[in-house]
């Protein structure tokens, strides 16, 4: 008698939200890091409003993309540390079900506080309010497709010693097309344009990767049990 | 009942068995033996279809297919990992397992008062001592389900009381018609439940 | 069918098979090459807008072809590998990073002289330069990944699922940043009724890219030939044909 | 075991159905066309959204260029050679820019029916001829026919 796919989903996100909780400052360094690096820019660059409505889009954009990089790093890591990983092979429920949970418990515990505080820095860098909604809008839809795709590089490089950098050597030439699609749908929206079609091609990215992430990162993971 | 025929594994150039076969019958335990880096885990790694033999199969009766899909859900592995997350509580560590095999979490608070866990089941498992995580680790086998147990070094960090909960675990274990292949550098120890005997290296 | 298929998959055959065909492919690919080059730069006539400027297409469009070209080679080879566990497979994605790493930079370089003077800049974030830069990035993540296991077998599996993953992406991003940029809309407007290039300047260029293409293969085969005999270290065939001391084939 | 079949089934289906639903979602992005431009056909049967900024693609009608004397003031026709809408911009237009070339301008539509652009790209031209074979292109009056000597075309990066 094995456990349905919907509750070993459930299952599996119940427990890392758990865990999550209980180590809530791994949690939160994804949201600070992101808050450091877009703090950097105006800092380094130039304070000027003009000049920060114009690069404030990409620089969310890219900063929501760094902090997912940074969190990825611990996305299967501990699991195959502590032998929770082994025995979730050995069990008889479907990988990628397993995969696709964790990967969803790990977004919300890592990238949506970067979606709670990115509103607030997008404020400072003088972007209208009437594109906020925009902003957040697309970070919803499409920051899934990121860690989902990060989930295959994380899964592939859990088995390796120097994982960070080559982790981001892997995996950031496969996420380009968000951030781009994210900026531009933002961008648009300071503008006074229409940017309902871009977020719509974010939705199609993250669920094209919910779909097919699962699957590489499933095959992959087994690779780091030896 | 596992048959293992013609299985051969190489680490890099040494090679840690060649065309080596066995059958594990209902009921029985099988005693792997050998010193140190003579390929113990390797053994009941591949057993447990973290890795891929160079050549030979793996069987379970007479099903047919991958052993990497036939051994899902029949077989259960205690190593040195002890796969216990030390941010939940002892029962909340059983109670995900039980939902991964789809048992009824009822049977739970008997399982850890067997293990001799009752009194910490609600403490986090990060602070239970080494001995006590291998307990607990024990009592995730009744959990499973699963008929082929694959104990590495079952008992390190075990006193007393912990060898005898062993001991009584595996009994019942085979009395119900399961088997299991025990790895383990002391030939004594589990030895008189062992039927069957693989001796590595040296 | 099948077992034509694994025969032909097997090291030994290939190596064997290799022996032969190499010469031809590289005899060949040279004779079109040189045959496509004197085309490009003498025989066709310059360009109306860029004057002899543009003949660097007969080596540039050739290297970025492949570029592309061999990704998807080394996917599909990649998935062969994964699916039927077939080692020559793995061997043969393997080989085709380096091959394709080195076009796609070709590509890159000669797509930058070029630039300098016709757009007075060498490089542009153009889509196209753009979509091809990702591409090298994936190449240059696959040797990365490969290079970073130790077992081979392991190196195999998990640069072939990178591969597959890498395919997948490399239309998306080509579309992706074709709409990130406003200026290149799509071909359609420029292209009613007009055609692109004249014969005189597409016949030389499409003998090079037989030509690339065959200098591929041919580079193709001596890299898998090296890759398998590595691999094959303690086979019978391979320590036979060390042993008996043959630079070519076993008999 | 037929559970094990199953489950590759369900795996099977859920991949399909996430791939079904990302092509549709990519289509209805499509179909807001917002990511390329609307034609003047398009732009005629009342398909952009009203009074938000749009792209307008398509090719300038040769000799519909005029400018108004001692001002950047420009009005051109684009055409996609169905329909035709007048263009109105105020600034310095690309070098690229010239009759028969397809362009794309950013801006509303007016009320009077014209688009008041406030942006226009001139499309790159990606032709390769000899001089002889634009000469009679342009000779013959060819709609898109470039003019020799101008800015050069990019490299074809395919």
């Amino acid at each position: 008698m094995a456990a349905g796919p919907g509750q070993v989903f459930a299952a599996v996100l119940r427990r890392d939200l758990q865990v999550a909780w209980r180590r809530w400052s791994d949690a939160a360094n994804p949201a600070l890091f992101f808050l450091l690096v877009v703090t950097l820019f105006p800092l380094a660059l130039s304070p000027k409003a003009e000049f920060l409505r114009a690069i404030g889009p990409g620089v969310l954009w890219v900063g929501a993309l760094l902090a997912t990089l940074m969190a990825l790093n611990l996305l299967f890591r501990a699991d195959v540390d502590d032998g929770t990983m082994e025995q979730l092979l050995l069990s008889d429920c479907p990988l990628p079900i397993v995969m696709l949970a964790k990967t969803l418990a790990h977004w919300i515990t890592t990238i949506l506080p970067v979606i709670v505080v990115a509103p607030v820095l997008a404020i400072t860098y003088h972007l209208p309010p009437e594109a906020l909604p925009t902003l957040v809008l697309g970070l919803l839809i499409g920051t899934p497709a990121l860690s989902l795709v990060g989930s295959i590089g994380a899964a592939l490089t859990v088995g390796l010693r120097q994982g960070g950098a080559l982790l981001a050597v892997l995996v950031v030439p496969l996420m380009l097309p968000v951030p781009m699609f994210g900026a531009r749908a933002t961008d648009l929206a300071v503008a006074g344009e229409d940017p309902t079609g871009l977020l719509y091609l974010l939705g199609a990215l993250s669920v094209l990767a919910a779909g097919l992430a699962p699957l590489a990162s499933a095959a992959a993971i087994r690779l780091g049990i030896d | 009942m596992l048959t293992a025929e013609g299985l051969s594994l190489w680490r890099g150039d040494q090679c840690l068995f060649r065309r080596l076969g066995f059958v594990v019958p209902a009921g029985s335990a099988t005693q792997v033996t050998g010193p140190n880096g003579s390929g113990k885990t390797t053994l009941l790694r591949v057993l447990a279809g973290f890795l891929r033999p160079e050549t030979g199969t793996l069987r379970w009766a007479d099903e047919t297919g991958d052993w990497d899909e036939v051994s899902r859900g029949r077989v259960a592995y205690c190593g040195h990992l002890g796969g216990i997350k030390a941010e939940l509580t002892a029962t909340e560590n059983l109670r995900f397992d039980a939902a991964l095999a789809g048992v009824d979490p009822a049977g739970i608070p008997g399982l850890l008062e067997e293990a001799g866990l009752a009194p910490c089941a609600g403490l986090r498992a990060g602070q239970l001592s080494a001995g006590q995580k291998r307990r607990l680790a024990l009592a995730r086998l009744r959990l499973s389900g699963a008929s082929l147990w694959l104990l590495d070094e079952p008992q390190t960090n075990l006193d007393d009381a912990g060898r005898h909960y062993l001991r009584s675990l595996l009994a019942g274990h085979l009395r119900a018609g399961g088997c299991a292949v025990i790895a383990s550098h002391e030939p004594a120890g589990l030895a008189d439940l062992a039927t069957g005997r693989i001796g590595l290296g040296g | 069918m099948w077992t034509w298929f694994y025969q032909l998959a097997s090291p030994p055959h290939f190596y064997r098979m290799s022996h032969a065909l190499v010469p031809w492919l590289l005899g060949l690919s040279l004779v079109l090459i040189a045959v496509g080059t004197y085309g490009g730069l003498v025989l066709a006539p310059p360009d109306y807008q860029q004057g002899d400027a543009f003949r660097i297409i007969y080596v540039h469009v050739p290297s970025a072809y492949l570029g592309s070209m061999i990704y998807v080679t080394m996917a599909v080879a990649a998935g062969i590998g994964i699916i039927w566990r077939i080692k020559l497979a793995h061997a043969v994605a393997a080989s085709c990073a380096v091959i394709g790493a080195s076009f796609t930079f070709a590509a890159l370089v000669t797509g930058a002289v070029w630039g300098k003077p016709m757009w007075g800049t060498y490089w542009e974030w153009d889509p196209r330069l753009t979509s091809f830069l990702v591409l090298f990035f994936l190449y240059l993540g696959y040797m990365a990944l490969r290079s970073a296991y130790d077992d081979l077998a392991k190196a195999d599996q998990a640069s072939a699922i990178l591969a597959l993953v890498g395919v997948v992406n490399v239309p998306i991003v080509k579309y992706s940043v074709e709409w990130w940029s406003s200026i290149h809309q799509g071909p359609t407007i420029s292209k009613i009724g007009m055609p692109s290039i004249t014969g005189d300047m597409l016949w030389p260029l499409l003998v090079n890219i037989a030509g690339f293409t065959l200098f591929f293969l041919a580079m193709l085969c001596i890299r898998v030939r090296a890759e398998v005999l590595e691999r094959e270290f303690n086979a019978r065939w391979a320590r036979e044909l060390l042993r008996g001391g043959a630079a070519g084939g076993v008999n | 075991m037929t559970t094990q079949r199953q489950r590759r089934l369900y795996l099977v289906l859920l991949v399909v159905t996430c791939v079904a639903v990302a092509v549709g979602l990519s289509l209805r992005a499509f179909q807001d066309n917002l990511l390329f431009f609307y034609s003047p056909t398009q732009l005629r049967a009342g398909e952009p959204p009203e009074g938000k900024k749009f792209r307008l693609g398509g090719l300038v009608t040769v000799g519909s260029v005029r400018r108004e004397p001692g001002s950047l003031e420009v009005q051109f026709d684009v055409t996609d050679n169905r329909e035709t809408v007048t263009v109105s911009y105020s600034g310095v237009l690309p070098d690229l820019f010239r009759d028969g070339q397809g362009v794309i301008a950013l801006g509303t539509l007016a009320d009077d029916g014209r688009f008041r652009a406030e942006e226009v790209l001139a499309k790159h031209d990606e032709n390769y001829m000899p001089p002889e074979v634009a000469e009679s292109l342009a000779a013959q009056g060819h709609p898109t026919a470039p003019k020799p000597a101008t800015a050069g075309a990019g490299p074809a990066l395919n």
